[in-house]
């Protein structure tokens, strides 16, 4: 079987079940592959792991992806399992945010950064709040790797996923009547999550370009299973879940949440929505997030090969 | 046995201590959710309250010791909710990072001691090597290694070594240069190598400084093998156990695995002092 | 294989002007041979980059992180501020008192030294990396945790090396100073404490980079959007190579100057022990 | 009135290979004014016993009293000055500093500790010595530093152990005469150890003889010389009878090993 | 044949309070197996020329050759044998494992060590206590067991910077006694420090007399005493002349201060 190593983005949970499931249902085993798959964490930066030879797919979000492209980092998209964007602002009730549009100057909102700032950057800019810690801005936080902020009221609002942050601040007895979630795809500032990308040559080499169809078409495959079958999902996740800190409700939920974000994508890049994401890092004001549109950033090459 | 006593003096006086924290810090939250629900409490209620939350701010040592009781005891050693599980992963790591760096940072001494091209080179940028954020590097470390083909312990053993051989180095350093000037005259009027003044006199000498730097070199091991252990992709080893807890707010679990990791770190100091107290004896600098 | 040579060559040429000058006495060639040597590894650490196209996201070349150094001073003096000068500094400060005071006070009560030791032990041993988040839920994003995430990572190596100090003087001193009939104060202040001297500065040595590492690590578990280790991860997760390692270079400096610091007050203090006087 | 009172001393030390009898039924009864000389064959006790006095050791067996205090309330209330075998200076300090130490611990006043360490250092010949570190000076200049420093601060009751062994015969002869003198002027009580015959009849009132293992006093010889000795007396018959008396003494706890 | 050579010595201390002459052209040769002695106040820089010889100080002027050789290649061919002035054993090694520390140093046989072991513990009166540590011995013990690590491996030269110091009369003169039949049996070069006239003049072929501040010799006395020397010579007119000449030239040395 041909080895190939896919670098995930975070932990081992729900959000990368469609690999888990590919891997254990033997999906990629069928299509003759033997895939390696390397949890991330908060201080991996996939495209690095990428660069220096340490995996052949990563599971990346569009804007940090290409924000390194920018810098010199030629990487590609070659497919999109993720139709819909998680991303949101959950702010306690008390702290009077009610309109993203004129309650938030002043306020102390919780952001993750390592190239997960991008998408909270833009929304800013479009909304002509500084966030360099200037009086009509709002003041960031750098949000550490758990939703405490919140809990300790050091924030009024932070980031959350909805699979995953915003079930641990609800788990942790806050109702969801005292909260006020905004979520990028309502604010229209949504950018494309978990995408898997390569480096721009792999794509030059067939043998590589035939490995990497395979390995689509197996994890498109898991993903549709993780769909349907959330519960047998989360207890893959589970096995495979090294660190024993998991537990099976919160990756059922997880689970579930994720199938509504992957719903509607069979694995091909939408290429509105990138238009859409390429738009919203490029407009508002003095700080874009790239600073020209990219080219070549996204490769149908080898979804057409694999939805045959 | 006249230690028990006093240990188990300090130890009451710390945990009221911590049940007087963890009622205080936790008391908020309480009595938040108490007037969520649209009633107050009294105090016993409160104190309650505060000893049974699930994500509290501060966990009471009895949900702190229900966690670490469950982690080693509840669970089979192989499975992976055995913090003994993890906590062996964490001491392969650090033993042979500990072992590294210690050998690194004697071998550097005894270079330094020797050679003036090493003390006037060495010292600054061994120096400089020990500012670099060891966290910030720990994920290009594990790239560059993983690039290399080389997974798993090496990479964290590496992060363990390069953070302990620093104390070895000062220390020895330190004491390898001890010897007074009448000891080191005799060694010079027998006209005795490099080699056999460092064997019989820098050596000896230096040991009560090399002890003392050897119990900070290993749990400074330790801290980088944690560290190794987060950006490591989160897989396995207290490290990872610290860091999924503290990315589900789950604070018995952090508290837990921060014991864990803390009695594991104790228990290798106790080592290296037993190893002390014995080598010292033999040596009849203890009296 | 080719591509190496021109490193081993340069890298011999050094050592041979190093031995060389190393053999000469006095402050010129004990200035110029840690600059020989690390100019020669900046040297070689721009060939490997350029003869072997390390790409820069993994490993900048000096001169691109020269170029990122002097490109953004104030950013970098203002996290430096916020970092070393209030969080490690302050943290390095008050640990340092506190690990002083309670080898003194261990060492003043056989009972607390048989009781605290061991649990002082454990308690110091606890890792950082568990710390940092509890203390930033305890002490707020700012400076103020990493002050005390330092306080505890720098308490420990001081207090062993105190104790083993004040363990340190000779029997005949000891005995000396009790024919005086001396107060446990005056045993202390006047013999025991000089005597530690040594073994505290190798302690407070030690923790100096403790402490940056400390103060820095602790920003990654969150922080405001200012600081070394703030600016460390939001750079690597933009792939800001050259960015990352110029914060790096102002915490080698910064260290190295610390270290030194500290190394120069010792030579001061501890004028007469034989490893100052050669 | 009986200033140093030892009944039935024993100390034994025990060591990796057996028990070292260090002093055995040791009885001494010092007087108010006294000095008294120890001299004895190496390893026979004299330091221990000056130890066991000063409460640095404590007896295995017997008592020790001084003053009526017992050894340790008397070493707190400040009783003696010590000079010890070896000069054990402290190294961070300069030679005044040194002196000074022990007048800073009984709280002398900063204008007295000068006066004083001028004056010690001027009786030991060390004046213009004062600003050195230890290591700077010989051996003989360290030890008669630690003497001056002993001498600085006035204890009723002075133990040397062998303060002047490393000393040249000239020195130690002005020395010898400089301390009878201060003994005369303060009636200080005073335990000496040495090595030497002659020093040990020249100035002692009384002088005991030890030998070793075990460690016990053979011989008590009381002096019957003057209380004003000038050097010449050295060359008189009954300081010469004294002198053959300590030596066969001294040859008696010879012949035992 | 001359063995040790000083010509014009001179050897300065910069101290942080000005310069200290410790040595000022000392010229001095000693022939192949003299044993001389050196005397002279505390301070005169008996100690400062010992090491100079033995290339553990340079000096700052003048130059010495030990066996043809410069004093520092003469070390390096471990041409001598040094007893310090204090007797700096290492603690974690016992007595016998300090005796044996130079003869592992110099490559002896494990059997050839405990033999000669055994022999120099003997000579110097400390069999039985080969397993103690240095702690556990008296001042003067200590000071045997440092002569005894120096005598174990036969140096031609043997340098001995007052080695009896601390030793009562007795011991004292059995020792003398031995260290003259081992000159006598080895033919040895000996330099040897003492503050007692008589054993000077007991021990040497040439007795020099130094004076302090600069530290330089003012005598140069040559003994006329035969090469067999019973105790009872000391009482020989030709004894007490030479003796009284060290004394006067020791009375001028002190008369500068
Ligand atoms: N700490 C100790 N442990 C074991 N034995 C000891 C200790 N101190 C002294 N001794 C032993 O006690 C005996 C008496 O020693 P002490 O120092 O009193 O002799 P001393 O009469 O002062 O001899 P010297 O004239 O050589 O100084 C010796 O045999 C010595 O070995
Ligand atoms: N390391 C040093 N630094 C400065 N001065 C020194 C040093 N060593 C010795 N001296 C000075 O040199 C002079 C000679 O010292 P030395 O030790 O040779 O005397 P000595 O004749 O051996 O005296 P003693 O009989 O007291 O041992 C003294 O005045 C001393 O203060
Ligand atoms: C330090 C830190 N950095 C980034 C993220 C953001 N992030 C990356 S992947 C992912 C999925 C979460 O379920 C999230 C939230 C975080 N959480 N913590
Ligand atoms: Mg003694
Ligand atoms: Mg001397």
């Amino acid at each position: 079987a041909d080895d190939l190593t896919l670098q995930l983005k975070w932990v081992t949970q729900a959000q990368f079940g469609g690999y888990y499931v590919a891997k254990d249902k033997g999906f990629y085993e069928e299509e003759g592959l033997n895939v390696t798959i390397k949890p991330g964490g908060p201080d991996i930066a996939p495209v690095q792991v990428l660069a220096g030879g340490g995996a052949d797919v990563t599971v990346e979000w569009m804007p940090a992806a290409l924000a390194a492209r920018e810098k010199g980092l030629p990487i590609v998209n070659i497919a999109q399992p993720f139709k819909k964007s998680g991303m949101m602002l959950t702010c306690l009730k008390e702290s009077g945010v009610a309109d993203p549009k004129t309650d938030f100057k002043g306020k102390t909102l919780g952001v993750w950064f390592s190239g997960n700032e991008y998408p909270f950057l833009s929304w800013m800019n479009h909304l002509g709040l500084k966030t360099d810690g200037s009086p009509e801005g709002v003041t960031v936080l750098k949000q550490g790797f758990n939703v405490d902020p919140i809990l300790q009221k050091q924030a009024a609002c932070i980031s959350t996923m909805t699979y995953n942050e915003y079930w641990q601040v609800i788990d942790a007895g806050i109702k969801p009547e005292d909260l006020v979630t905004f979520k990028y795809d309502d604010q229209g500032v949504a950018t494309l999550e978990d995408g898997l990308y390569v480096l721009e040559e792999k794509l030059n080499d067939p043998a590589m370009e035939d490995k990497l169809v395979r390995f689509v078409r197996a994890s498109m495959k898991g993903w549709k299973y993780a769909e349907e079958h959330p519960e047998e999902a989360a207890e893959i996740v589970l096995e495979n879940d090294e660190t024993g800190a998991q537990t099976i409700e919160h990756q059922a939920r997880m689970a579930g949440e994720i199938a509504k974000l992957t719903a509607g994508s069979n694995g091909a890049l939408d290429e509105a929505d990138y238009k859409r994401t390429v738009d919203t890092l490029l407009s508002g004001g003095s700080d874009p997030v790239i600073s020209k549109a990219p080219e070549g950033a996204w490769s149908s090459a080898i979804t057409d090969k694999a939805l045959q | 046995m006249n230690r028990v006593v006093p240990v188990l003096t300090v130890l009451t006086a710390l945990l009221l201590v911590w049940y007087v924290g963890a009622v205080a810090l936790n008391a908020p939250w309480a009595r938040d959710q108490a007037s969520r629900a649209g009633d107050s409490l009294t105090l016993p209620a409160l104190v309650h309250a505060t000893m049974m939350q699930e994500r509290p701010v501060l966990p009471a040592p009895h949900q702190v010791a229900k966690g670490v009781w469950d982690g080693v005891a509840g669970q089979k050693i192989t499975s992976k909710r055995s913090l003994v599980w993890h906590a062996g992963i964490t001491l392969s790591a650090t033993l042979a990072g500990f072992a590294i760096g210690s050998l690194a940072g004697i071998l550097l001494a005894v270079g330094i001691v020797h050679s003036r091209v090493m003390d006037l080179s060495v010292m600054p940028w061994a120096i400089a090597s020990q500012t670099v954020p060891i966290l910030a590097i720990a994920p290009m470390v594990i790239v560059v290694f993983a690039s290399m083909g080389v997974t798993g312990l090496v990479p964290k053993a590496m992060i363990a070594a390069w953070l302990s051989f620093f104390p070895v180095l000062v220390g020895m350093v330190k004491g390898l240069r001890t010897p007074d000037r009448m000891q080191m005259d005799l060694m010079h009027s027998w006209n005795a190598s490099g080699t056999q003044a460092f064997w019989r006199l820098r050596l000896p000498s230096a040991m009560p400084y090399l002890f003392a730097s050897l119990k900070v070199a290993i749990a400074a091991a330790l801290v980088g093998t944690i560290v190794g252990e987060l950006p490591a992709g989160a897989t396995a080893g207290l490290g990872a156990r610290l860091l999924s807890g503290s990315y589900y707010g789950q604070t018995i679990q952090i508290w837990a695995a921060l014991f864990a990791a803390a009695a594991l770190a104790a228990a290798l100091v106790a080592v290296v002092s037993g190893i002390e107290r014995v080598t010292l004896r033999r040596m009849g600098l203890a009296r | 294989m080719s591509a190496a040579l021109p490193l081993i060559a340069v890298w011999l040429g050094a050592l041979g002007l190093n031995t060389w000058i190393a053999r000469h006495r006095g402050p010129i060639p004990a200035m110029l041979v840690p600059l020989i040597f690390g100019a020669t590894i900046l040297i070689l650490w721009e060939m490997a980059c350029r003869n072997f196209a390390i790409p820069s996201v993994i490993l900048p070349a000096p001169s691109q992180i020269w170029a990122a150094f002097t490109g953004n001073l104030p950013l970098l003096w203002g996290d430096f501020t916020q970092t070393i000068l209030k969080g490690a500094l302050s943290g390095w400060l008050i640990g340092a008192a506190a690990a002083v005071a309670t080898a003194i006070a261990i060492d003043r009560s056989p009972f607390l030294q048989r009781g605290l030791l061991p649990i002082g032990n454990f308690v110091a041993a606890l890792p950082i990396v568990g710390i940092a988040p509890i203390f930033v839920m305890w002490f707020g994003f700012d400076w103020q945790s990493k002050a005390a995430v330092v306080v505890v990572m720098v308490f420990f190596p001081i207090l062993v090396n105190m104790v083993a100090g004040l363990k340190a003087t000779d029997a005949l001193a000891r005995d000396q100073i009790a024919t005086w009939g001396a107060s446990y104060a005056q045993a202390l202040v006047k013999l025991r404490l000089p005597a530690a001297m040594p073994f505290l500065f190798n302690g407070l040595k030690i923790t100096t980079t403790l402490a940056l590492i400390g103060a820095i690590v602790a920003e990654f578990f969150g922080s405001p959007t200012r600081g070394m280790g703030f600016r460390i991860s939001t750079a690597v997760g933009q792939l800001n190579m050259p960015l990352v390692w110029a914060e790096i270079l102002v915490a080698a400096i910064a260290g190295t100057a610390f270290y030194g610091v500290v190394a120069l007050v010792e030579k001061k203090v501890t004028f007469w022990h034989p490893s100052q006087r050669q | 009135m009986s200033v140093i009172e030892a009944q039935g001393v024993s100390l034994t030390f025990q060591t990796a290979d057996g028990p070292v009898h260090a002093l055995k039924d040791v009885d001494l009864t010092i007087g108010k004014g006294e000095f008294v000389s120890f001299i004895g064959p190496s390893g026979c006790g004299k330091t221990t016993f000056l130890r066991t006095i000063a409460a640095l050791e404590t007896p295995t067996e017997g008592r020790i009293r001084v003053n009526s205090l017992d050894a340790d309330a008397a070493r707190r209330a400040r009783a003696y000055g010590y000079v010890f075998q070896a000069p054990g200076l402290y190294p961070w300090r300069t030679i005044s500093g040194n002196i000074s130490l022990p007048l800073e611990i009984m709280g002398f006043s900063k204008t007295d500790r000068t006066d004083r360490i001028a004056r010690v250092l001027d009786l030991v010949e060390l004046s213009g010595f004062g600003g050195k570190f230890p290591w700077q000076l010989s051996g003989g200049m360290q030890q008669r530093a630690s003497i001056a420093r002993a001498l600085a601060f006035d204890a009723d009751i002075l133990l040397m152990d062998e303060p002047f062994g490393a000393l040249d015969e000239i020195v130690r002869d002005r020395l010898n005469a400089a301390l009878l003198e201060l003994w005369a002027k303060t009636g200080k009580t005073i335990s000496f150890v040495t090595h030497s015959i002659p020093e040990a009849v020249y100035l002692s009132t009384k002088i005991v003889v030890m030998s070793p293992r075990p460690g016990r006093i053979t011989r008590i010889i009381d002096s019957t010389l003057p209380h004003e000795r000038p050097l010449e007396i050295r060359d008189t018959p009954e300081f010469i009878r004294i002198a053959q008396e300590v030596r066969e003494g001294l040859r008696e706890g010879h012949s035992y090993d």
